[in-house]
């Protein structure tokens, strides 16, 4: 197959022609953000001493830790009651940034339903959507939400095409937003091809890039959460690419956010690698005075459906942050596996990592054989397939990516995309630390199998059993099932 | 009217515009191990590609999962769909966490009570595991 | 001064005498343990696969953790409900064990003030007592207690003499209790002196040997929480003692339950010291065949006044236990700041716990430089002092115990006792790792100091400011208060 | 009759049979800082230790902490002892986690009611910091 895409800035030209034309017009709030200068002019003003970017930074300098919440309702009135309730009860300010998520059919840009979630809302008294339809409301209201905030906002629109809401809330002082094609087509996606998502995401980074030079810098959520049970690997690939994909377009700052597989030796191996080989690959590219943050986002797979076991969560991911010398924490809630985080559930995950960073001081992972091991398999993986990748697009990483799905060196399992391959099979090993079951296609050298293997064998060790594909199905729920009652059982 | 004679067979699949397709997919393997033909259909099915895989494999229930909050609004109709292709008596599941608002959520007899009124057979909680949903099927079914 | 004090066994005859004379006749309830063996063949029976020592070692064996909750209230029927709600609420069973505790009357053998607080807790129709009034209650009692619970029992009552209590629940069938005559003085004692107490200690040690040469196998807490903020090797140092002075009377197993300090790696390099020095000294001095189990005792200093931190807080204790390598994870919970744990809050802990157990599976702190050098001071240190006791001993530990405390080679910082010197001052380091920060008389070596200056130069570094007494005040306090809101401070 | 001269003075100690010495040493600490002459008498104090420190140092108040939880009935009488000792007067405050029933300790109304009975003139949560304990008694006795 050809794929039309190449990593290249759009041209000024491009950029206005593809805003005219195609984002603009998509829903008529569109009209009221007409004028890029003067929304840049009114974020810049919004977010004096609040920028996302600049906050992540100053932490990342100062070696300290963000909080960040997560938020989502379908009304403007309880997005401002839940953003105040949470600063107000957890002393998250001046040390937090809010994600804010939009809601689904928002984010299929189905705006019509999205509109009808909000009269559903309105008519039952209650939240009907999963998240907060930017497009429907506009720019007026977004802007009322960074001023409720006292803390810097970033959107969560994961979908296929959020060019119409990225300029929303860009205009409203938002200085975060996605641009992770991959993670979105893997998560969100059935059938759109990467060339064209990739096109799509190049307006979102190069309109943060505008932003960028003209004093409001942003700083997109770079996630490899992907399905939620990825090897360590892949995220780093998939958080190297899109870094580049974005640099490109003129972006300079990204919250690299790893999603966590909760085996705390194999995930701060994971954010040093990502850390590393951007900065390597930035600099083979050109691409100059880029700024990471490293970020943990909490394990994204099923999360136990009662309180004290979803605290238990909160603390492990928080802590695997912390100690993994991550500077952002993402907060999941204890409401996790039954809807949308409440503003009390996430008033309490802030408290308790914040806890947690108070009684915790300077501690670390420490440096160790076992932690160096870690980071050689996972880099030596991921440099395998980012080479592949890079010769595959003859130097081009877009090119290069669109290819390396096709042939399945990029592969995930439980993917709803029908381009990913879905060959590879994940199993975790006696440590829970996540495994390959099967590689598909994936170019794992020999040695990072060997070292595989080994840790198969341990697990099989430890439970006198052989690993088979049942394993692969209930390692899934690990983490959600709770136990039966021993008395109980026969 | 006579009662169909069951063949075990199911269409699985997340409605909507839903990406979860995890808790589906767990589904389609422990039917599949259980005997059943299964049409699955990953996420983000319409309500009108259920109807054509149930029409196409005989099914004798749909199974819809919605984790991503709108199950409520996605589900409705479906039912009506159903009558519409000839498929009056087939039994309607729907499982996984179905309202986005967390007072309904917690709120069970409440959305039991909204989706028996939209035509469902029934709906579980996100807590059911794919072997109790296999098990309640074929209660329902009457087979085994 | 001279001690009067030897470790040395009690003899039979000793033994009776002191049973007969002191302890039976203490308190009416004492008649009906009269007969020692009848005691023994009952609670052989009762403990018939829930035995506390045999659980324990069982656990340890398999490289699994036990789960111990600690729960005490006025009367009987409290205590059998918040067993049985904990038991059925947590899936504790068959993994969990019981520290019960007795009320401070009771511990300070002023039975006639316990035998009020119950008529008081019976008028309030609440709990008015810290724990359950063992010696008012009696056996038959206890053994309802015994009989209702599906997991092993413990009981805690540390404090000068408790001898009464531990004859009577261990003929209930209560397989473990206290054996720390250091413990005991440094955390509940104002005046007796240590050889008197050593004395007092050796009938409840001899009584554990008796019940173990006879089938029922005892063991007893071997705690070292001390005053709660203290150097990991003096902890070590306290549980070595008091193994020594235990295995001489016959007892073969020991719940080692380390305070914890709350810093990981301080904490499992404490661990590991004291299992190895335990099992070094009693070769030295000729005890066989003993069982140590080595468990951590959440941090015994001020907890947060609130749900999340203290969350938080049970998180991060169970963590050090789990990855640290200890089997036994003792557990406090959300109540801490306000009273005895409710069987809520015990319930809870349990399950956060397991779950975090779930959740790591087999990941333990890595081996690493790090770690080595902390075990490497805390064992030179710990050796230092045991050295110095075993020597102004002539070798008789008990002896030497006493001469060390008087010198104040074993010191601590904020104990109601008034025997130690008290002249020993603590703070913490930026990792928040417990350190001296006055030496008083103990003799810690060069290297160890040298090392010790290094960690507090870390702190200054960090806060910008000479390290003074202000901080070790404040450091008392500094997992207990809230941060106030900033927008409210100036 | 005349109101008494504050002569910033103070006994402080953990009353009854309870050992835990650390808050009333904070106490201490912070009364000496702030200029008080302080009778620190440690844990497990007897109620006529601390009204014979009080005559002693000519006390302004006797501050008792109590953590174990029998605070309620260990505190029982003092104000009586007081009395009979001449020191009608002393400002009593209790302080501490000084009730064993959760129920009651998280019912701070009650428990003010409880000690005022007893004829304390104040009692403080576990809460407290030493700063405002300070700042409390400096406000009851009209100083700086
Ligand atoms: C993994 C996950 C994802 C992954 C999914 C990956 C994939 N390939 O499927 C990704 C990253 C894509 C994702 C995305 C989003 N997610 Co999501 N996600 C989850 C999570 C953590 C686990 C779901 C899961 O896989 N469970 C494991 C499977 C095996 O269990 P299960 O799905 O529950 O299915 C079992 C049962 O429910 C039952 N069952 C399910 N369906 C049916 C049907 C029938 C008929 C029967 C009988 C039984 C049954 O049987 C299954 C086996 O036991 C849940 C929270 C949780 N539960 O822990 C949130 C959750 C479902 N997600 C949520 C949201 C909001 C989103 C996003 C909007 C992101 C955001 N907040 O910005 C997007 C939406 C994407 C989209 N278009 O749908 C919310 C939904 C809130 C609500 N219902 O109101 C949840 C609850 C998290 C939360 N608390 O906010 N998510
Ligand atoms: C450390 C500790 C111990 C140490 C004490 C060491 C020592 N040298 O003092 C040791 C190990 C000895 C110990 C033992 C016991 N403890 Co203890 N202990 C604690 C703990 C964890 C912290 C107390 C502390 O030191 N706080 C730090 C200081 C600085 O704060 P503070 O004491 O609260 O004081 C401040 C304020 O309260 C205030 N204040 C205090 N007094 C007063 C008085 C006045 C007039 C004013 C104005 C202010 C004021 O000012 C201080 C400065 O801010 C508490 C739980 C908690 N709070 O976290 C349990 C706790 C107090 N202990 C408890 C119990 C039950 C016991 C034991 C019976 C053990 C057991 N369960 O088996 C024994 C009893 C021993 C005895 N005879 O008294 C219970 C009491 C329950 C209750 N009230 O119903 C608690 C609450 C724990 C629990 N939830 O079970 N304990």
């Amino acid at each position: 197959m050809t794929f039309a895409i190449r990593n290249e800035r759009l041209t000024d030209e491009e950029f206005f022609k593809i805003r005219n034309e195609e984002v603009l017009p998509q829903w008529e709030t569109g009209k009221a953000i007409a004028n890029l200068e003067e929304n840049i002019a009114i974020a810049k003003e919004l977010t004096q001493g609040k920028n996302y970017a600049l906050t992540l930074a100053e932490h990342k300098k100062n070696g300290t830790n963000v909080f960040e919440p997560q938020f989502g309702r379908a009304l403007t009135e309880y997005m401002i009651e839940g953003i105040t309730y949470v600063e107000e009860n957890s002393d998250m300010y001046p040390d937090g940034v809010w994600t804010l998520f939009s809601d689904t059919y928002t984010r299929k840009g189905d705006f019509k339903k999205a509109a009808a979630g909000i009269e559903r809302s309105k008519q039952e008294g209650m939240n009907m959507l999963n998240g907060w339809p930017v497009v429907c409301f506009g720019v007026e209201e977004a802007r009322k939400i960074t001023k409720a905030a006292k803390c810097p906002l970033n959107l969560n629109s994961a979908d296929e095409d959020a060019r119409l809401q990225t300029e929303i809330v860009f205009a409203a002082g938002w200085n975060g937003g996605n641009n992770n094609p991959i993670m979105t087509a893997v998560a969100h996606s059935k059938n759109i091809p990467m060339d064209k998502l990739l096109k799509i995401k190049q307006y979102d980074a190069r309109l943060g890039g505008i932003y960028t030079e003209n004093g409001v810098p942003i700083c997109p959520h770079n996630a490899s959460n992907l399905s939620g049970y990825d090897a360590p690997a892949m995220r780093s690939y998939t958080n190297v690419v899109q870094v580049l994909l974005a640099a490109e377009q003129g972006i300079k700052y990204s919250h690299v956010m790893h999603g966590l597989g909760m085996n705390m030796i194999q995930d701060t191996a994971m954010g040093r690698v990502t850390e590393k080989l951007c900065n390597e690959y930035c600099e083979r590219f050109g691409y100059k005075d880029m700024t990471f943050i490293i970020g943990g986002y909490p394990f994204l797979g099923a999360w136990p459906p009662r309180l004290e076991e979803a605290h238990a969560m909160i603390a492990w991911n928080a802590l695997i942050d912390i100690m993994g010398g991550f500077t952002n924490i993402v907060l999941k809630c204890e409401d996790e596996a039954f809807g949308t985080p409440s503003k009390e559930g996430m008033a309490h995950s802030v408290r308790l990592a914040r806890h947690l960073v108070t009684l915790l001081g300077d501690q670390k992972v420490a440096d160790s054989d076992r932690l160096r091991l870690e980071e050689k398999m996972i880099e030596m993986e991921a440099r395998a397939i980012l080479d592949k990748t890079i010769e595959a697009g003859d130097g081009d990483i877009a090119l290069g990516l669109c290819k390396a799905i096709e042939a399945g060196w990029f592969d995930t399992m439980v993917s709803p995309w029908s381009h990913v391959k879905g060959k590879v099979e994940y199993i975790r090993d006696a440590e829970n630390a996540v495994r390959y079951f099967n590689y598909g296609n994936v170019p794992i050298p020999k040695e990072a199998r060997e070292y595989n293997e080994e840790k198969l064998k341990e697990r099989e060790k430890k439970i006198g059993k052989k690993l088979t594909f049942d394993y692969v199905v209930s390692d899934l729920q690990y983490a959600s099932i709770l136990p039966v009652p021993k008395p109980f059982k026969k | 009217m006579e009662k169909r004679q069951a063949n075990k067979s199911v269409v699985i699949g997340t409605i909507g515009g839903d990406a979860h397709m995890i808790g589906a997919w767990v589904l389609s393997k422990a039917f599949e191990k259980a005997g059943f033909k299964v049409a699955y259909l990953g996420a983000v099915v319409p309500q009108k590609d259920f109807v054509n895989a149930a029409i196409e494999i005989d099914a004798d229930a749909i199974l819809v999962s919605s984790m991503y909050g709108m199950g409520i609004m996605d589900c409705e109709g479906l039912r009506e769909k159903c009558i519409e292709a000839g498929l009056k008596d087939i039994i309607l599941y729907a499982g996984g966490t179905v309202a986005a608002p967390l007072e309904l959520e917690k709120n069970w007899p409440e959305i039991e009570k909204r989706f028996e009124k939209i035509g469902f057979n029934r709906v579980f909680k996100n807590t059911c595991t794919a072997d109790e949903a296999v098990e309640t099927l074929k209660a329902d079914l009457g087979i085994e």
